[in-house]
């Protein structure tokens, strides 16, 4: 654990106990069994949002508290640890990154307050396929009279049936591929021509596909520069990165603190399962690998609070960990659990389908590999 | 001409005629997930399509059902050359197993080595034809690994056995009509005090209730016995014998698992869903460290397979298991749950869809399989407990002290 | 263990005696330490060849016995396991291969009976740097005259110090990396312009770096037809990775026995270290690797026999695995035998550094799983 | 300007001036396997260069050597945020470590705990002066992992202690002038039954035979003890307290290595050596299989590194340190053993030289260097130990009954 300031101690605790007492795993199974459309609770999102954490990467001017991306990982740990769905990663961790980062003045006077107040719930629409890439956008944005017309889609939009603010990356010159070209646009979430699809995701949490038939964009609907979003849109999608890993280290750890328990007290054979050296041995791999990624994590959201110049690598880094240790402790944790770790009724299906849903997004461990090999340039 | 090709043409022409066509072609392992599918037979059975029954009743008939087993028993007496033989053809015209069947593949072997006169006689033919349809009666909530330690109490009260005590994991137990089960028939040692007993699901007091797995299928159940009446004469081998019937069924079992390795899941092939989702780059997967442990994966598959083959052959030569057959077990999940995965993993977000909108069937089955692929390390024995086979069996090292 | 016939029985039993009694790893230690040049002993290999091990492959009319290459392959598994560094790579397989799949009649006359009587060293010299790559050929035969003129190098070739025979890969049109354009010569190890340098490899066995400056050969000396030798060179290295492959299998083996055997009498803890589970576990999983992997060499091994047309996927996959558990049960035997392991008085680093110069040697497991990737194109 | 920064400027004002021109420059870790480099003090050194002995000689007057002991034993009395300075302006002028030391290393901080006032101004300042060269007297051939078996017998004589016995993994007790050693000075316990003692290796009866490793080095001795003669004042704590001290100094050397992970081996850079050998297409490497296991090497390393410094800054802020400290260990030498085994991956046939033409110098220490690197593992503690501390200790797992 990085050493907190008492304002960041205070804050986590809030955290711990608000999330056990008003969020604990089996609020998220009631929430996923109720079939709930959104794949949130709004009543608990506006309750974490009244406790501030909505805003906190917002500066106080617009109504948040400006602490910054360390701070909002504590909080996103402690809801990870209990698979709390919420807007914290599309709307108070992503789309308020890309407005504070691309955002003119009018902009972000629109949107930060209210995300900062938890009255609207807003997105980043990036991908188009199955897999993350970036540049790999086609979704066309053509100029008409002083504003824009937008149509393509996109696929696996967090938080994206819900949304009232769509931040989309769009195509306005070269093709699907090219970093230059690409810009961001402001689309209110009820747009006309703009048309949802909620899917049904293994982890059960609000994602859908959006389809754009000639949506219509004003000119103040551009984050940023026209052709030159791709910089925002990769800083914003390393903040994701990196609070998405913070939550997943939050996961993983539940995960294994779960599973230790359940070493602790099963019995097989006359004894306490526990006690089983190539267990035990699992159990201090997994706890070396949970430490070795806490301090990636910490570090890639100490780099971005710090503007450091190695964000990108930091952030590829800690998205590859945290990857990696959340795939291998959600499967332990069945296996160890045995059959009633295979049950539904049991919370190990849980963390695993959370697992690889998060792996996925913003980019696997191999896409982070990979990424961070270039960044060293071989 | 050698006798075993006369049978082989004999063999082929004889499934020209009498396979339907709607039995041929693949998708046997994903029904195998279905309690209901037809093919399992049973007093209970569907025929949604009655080709399945005609299939079944035709292949039972020349007891092919059960290739090897002695025609007296319903089954087609045939040497395993001629069964492998059988395979082979079946296999080359995609034909549909006409009868998946827990009495085939774990019960009927245990019975011909184990069972009276009488008890073969009754079951055995009913297995055979797909009468009957068995689940397994073994674990128990506090008896996993350590399955010997089994409660499941079996009075003797003069002319008959009551039972009472609870089963878990027990496949299909809610479409079964009979049970074969593990039983404690003396308290007061552990191995020596459990019986084998077999009765029937319908017997007053039995209850099983479906278990819902991560997959969503409940291909378990929970099975609750209270004051269960059962004849005497359906104790198999001695009483307090039955620790040995039950570790030969293991043995049977996962013989049974090593014969095609886990199945189930996607038919989608791991290559070519790459391909569609990550694109090559001039032939290669464009993405080299997925297409490193695609590979790793399909050579461990591989070798998997052929290791299979080579254990049958020197089982056949030395006639007996060679002592590695404990290995199969171990590698069959391994190589099933590192396909699942990777299957996944290739798929993206597409391979992450639970049902509905926005995902095609063989996505929704990638998803599902790999859920369910993680039970493979854990039923029929875990992997630790493989592990801990092999090393105090194959390899003579002891338990720690 | 493959079902055997009698004669491969007797034969495999007889080189498990001749092992044991004339060439156990004492014997490769002596040899090690006597610094002899050629990297074997010559002794032994007339031995070897006295029982016929050099003409295994060899058919009766050229003075062999013709068993073929699972044969050779039972008796490359027994001469592995005590690490005996003789010939039968570099001669009895892989050069009696090349000349039996590409020589005329001539040339089998003159170089089969010498090899199969054990009187002559040859070896076939393909790779010019430090990975194995059968297409980079950069070493030019030039025509000059009836005859031809090589200029070039050839790195690490196997008894190429003491070859009396050196079978070259050599461009004679296209680039290196093309595979047209290559054409096999049989040059004598004493020709005027070869020079050797031998060197002392970690494993210690015979390799040495070739340089040709303008060496002679006649147009006799061609084996195959001139640009099309690329598909011999591929059908003899695969015949010659799955016999090494077996060779290796058999040093695995042996390392893993040796470490079992450990297992059980080493006292730590007033406890054999055999009982701990965490080792019994890995334990078991060697063995399990070790298994799958006989599996894949012997029929690799019995494709070659029946001229399978899945020989080169199947030899790909022997490699591969003999590759990946070799390394790992190297590993394992100086993990598992704590600090004497790392004694060089201790056989662990013998098999250690054989593992990893056999791993090196046609093909690391990287080249193999590319080359069965690209085999099943994708 | 702050303290701390002053602190800075001084420092590096003060190595620009001190620090010989031929003392900068890398190669320190490389250096640390010959037994015979002058930066390792003691009184058989041969400087065979005279500038590490008056770059020896100026930070020892400066006290830089221990720069955190107090300054009454030569130390420099420096706060941990000062030492770091002048570690990191060490760095900045690729300074050589002025002295190699078990003595400030490892046996320094434990004299300053458990020593008596005596024994610390003996011995403390000749430590940080390089005068005297200690080794460690810990295992032993029956007791590695387990250490506390350990059999080397200390009798009391009334004026002296007579010890017999044999000790091995003995670092370059050939070249050491004193030993910290742990022998039983009680039979009938194990733990209870140790005792910490130091003795000069030219008392009679003392000899150390250098044993040859695979890598071909000879970093260790097996020693032995015959009749030696040690005078009572050199126990170390309390008669039978040697094994709080033991453990005590295993943190330290444990924490040490934590300092830097293990290094040694080649400086070849393992991406840059797979550039050489294995070649680039579009600027990645052409082996893709390789490149993704380089790189997840890299980010192992990179995530130890981190986790070194956060665990310092942890230990710092909670003045204690964490219990993750535990895994430092285990994690450094999976990270080094990686590493080398890569280079020498990625150097092909190159990468597995052992001596003379044909492999550069950069390619011979790749090979020893992987070698040896076998051992880290192994050394100070086996990684199966290491796992164990942790299960046990920071899991709270429990031993198997």
């Amino acid at each position: 654990m990085a050493v907190l300031s008492e304002e960041q101690t205070m804050l986590r605790d809030a955290a711990k106990s608000w999330v056990s007492e008003k969020s604990p795993v089996t609020a998220f199974r009631k929430l996923r069994d109720s079939g709930n459309a959104d794949g949130f609770d709004r009543t608990a999102w506006s309750e974490m949002a009244q406790m501030g954490w909505a805003g906190i990467l917002i500066p106080e001017e617009f109504g948040g508290s400006g602490l910054g991306y360390l701070t909002l990982g504590l909080v996103l740990e402690e809801t990870g640890r209990t698979l709390t769905a919420s807007p914290l990663v599309s709307t108070a961790l992503t789309a308020a990154t890309a407005l504070l980062l691309g955002g003119n003045d009018a902009q972000k006077k629109a949107w930060l307050p209210k995300i900062a107040e938890g009255k609207a719930i807003a997105t980043l629409a990036v991908d188009e396929a199955a897999h993350h890439a970036p540049a790999r956008i086609a979704l066309k944005a053509t100029k008409s009279g002083t504003g824009w017309v937008l149509s393509g889609k996109k696929t696996f939009v967090l938080d994206g049936g819900a949304a009232d603010l769509v931040i989309v990356a769009a195509r306005t010159s070269g093709k699907s591929g090219d970093t230059s070209g690409i810009t961001l646009f402001l689309v209110d979430g009820n747009a006309k021509g703009l048309s949802r699809q909620k899917l049904k995701s293994v982890d059960s949490r609000g994602v859908a596909n959006l389809s754009f038939d000639n949506v219509e964009a004003g000119a103040d609907a551009v984050l940023g520069s026209v052709d030159h979003g791709f910089g925002i849109l990769e800083a914003t999608l390393d903040r994701a990165r990196a609070g998405l890993a913070a939550e997943m280290l939050g996961s993983a750890t539940q995960a294994f603190e779960t599973t230790l328990d359940y070493l602790k007290t099963r019995v097989q054979f006359g004894q306490v399962i526990g006690t089983f050296q190539s267990l035990q041995h699992r159990a201090a791999k997994m706890y070396t690998d949970l430490e070795l990624t806490r301090s990636c994590v910490e570090a890639a959201l100490s780099a971005i609070d710090n503007n450091s110049n190695d964000v990108a690598q930091l952030v590829s880094l800690a998205k590859a960990k945290a990857n990696e240790v959340y795939h291998l402790v959600s499967n332990e944790m069945v296996q160890m659990h045995g059959g009633i770790g295979m049950t539904d009724a049991h919370d190990a299906g849980l963390y695993l389908k959370r697992a690889r849903a998060a792996e996925a997004t913003f980019g696997s461990a191999a896409y982070h590999r990979d990424r961070y090999a270039s960044l060293l340039e071989y | 001409m050698s006798d075993l090709e006369t049978f082989r043409s004999e063999t082929r022409a004889w499934l020209e005629a009498n396979c339907p066509p709607s039995m041929r072609g693949s998708g046997a392992s994903a029904i195998a997930e279905e309690g209901d599918s037809p093919i399992w037979g049973g007093r209970r059975a569907k025929w949604t399509n009655p080709d399945g029954k005609l299939w079944l009743d035709r292949m039972a008939g020349k007891g092919w059902t059960a290739p090897t087993w002695p025609k007296e028993y319903g089954g087609g007496g045939l040497s395993s050359a001629e069964a492998r033989v059988l395979q082979q053809e079946l296999n080359r015209i995609k034909a549909r197993p006409p009868l998946l069947s827990f009495g085939i593949w774990m019960l009927g072997p245990v019975l011909l080595e184990y069972a009276n006169e009488e008890q073969k006689r009754e079951h055995l033919p009913k297995i055979a034809r797909g009468e009957i349809r068995w689940c397994q009666g073994y674990s128990e909530p506090g008896a996993g690994s350590d399955l010997a330690s089994l409660r499941t109490k079996c009075e003797d009260k003069g002319d008959h056995f009551l039972i009472n005590g609870q089963k878990i994991w027990t496949s299909y137990a809610n479409y079964a009509d009979w049970i074969f089960c593990l039983v404690r028939t003396d308290t007061s040692k552990k191995h020596e005090g459990i019986s084998f007993i077999l009765f029937d699901m319908t017997t007053p007091g039995v209850e099983a209730r479906p278990i819902k797995l991560i997959s969503g299928n409940s291909p378990f159940c929970e099975t609750f016995f209270t004051d269960v009446k059962v004849p005497k004469a359906n104790l198999v081998g001695k009483l307090n014998g039955g620790w040995e019937i039950a570790k030969r069924l293991l043995q049977y079992e996962r013989q049974n698992i090593s014969a095609g390795g886990f199945g189930g899941g996607s038919g989608y092939d791991l290559e070519h869903a790459a391909k569609d989702h990550v694109g090559t780059e001039n032939g290669k997967l464009a993405d080299g460290d997925l297409r490193a442990r695609i590979t790793q994966h399909k050579m461990e598959a591989r070798a998997f397979a052929l290791t299979v083959r080579r254990l049958e052959e020197e089982a056949k030569a030395k006639k007996g298991p060679s002592p590695a057959v404990s290995i199969v077990k171990y590698a069959a999940a391994k190589v099933n749950q590192d396909r699942t995965e990777l299957l996944v993993e290739a798929l993206g977000h597409q391979g992450l869809g639970w049902e509905g909108e926005g995902f095609s069937a063989d996505e929704i089955a990638a998803t599902r399989g790999w859920l369910r692929a993680k039970g493979n390390s854990i039923e029929g024995g875990t992997s630790e407990v493989n592990l801990n086979v092999v090393a105090k069996r194959v390899l003579g090292l002891l338990d720690h002290q």
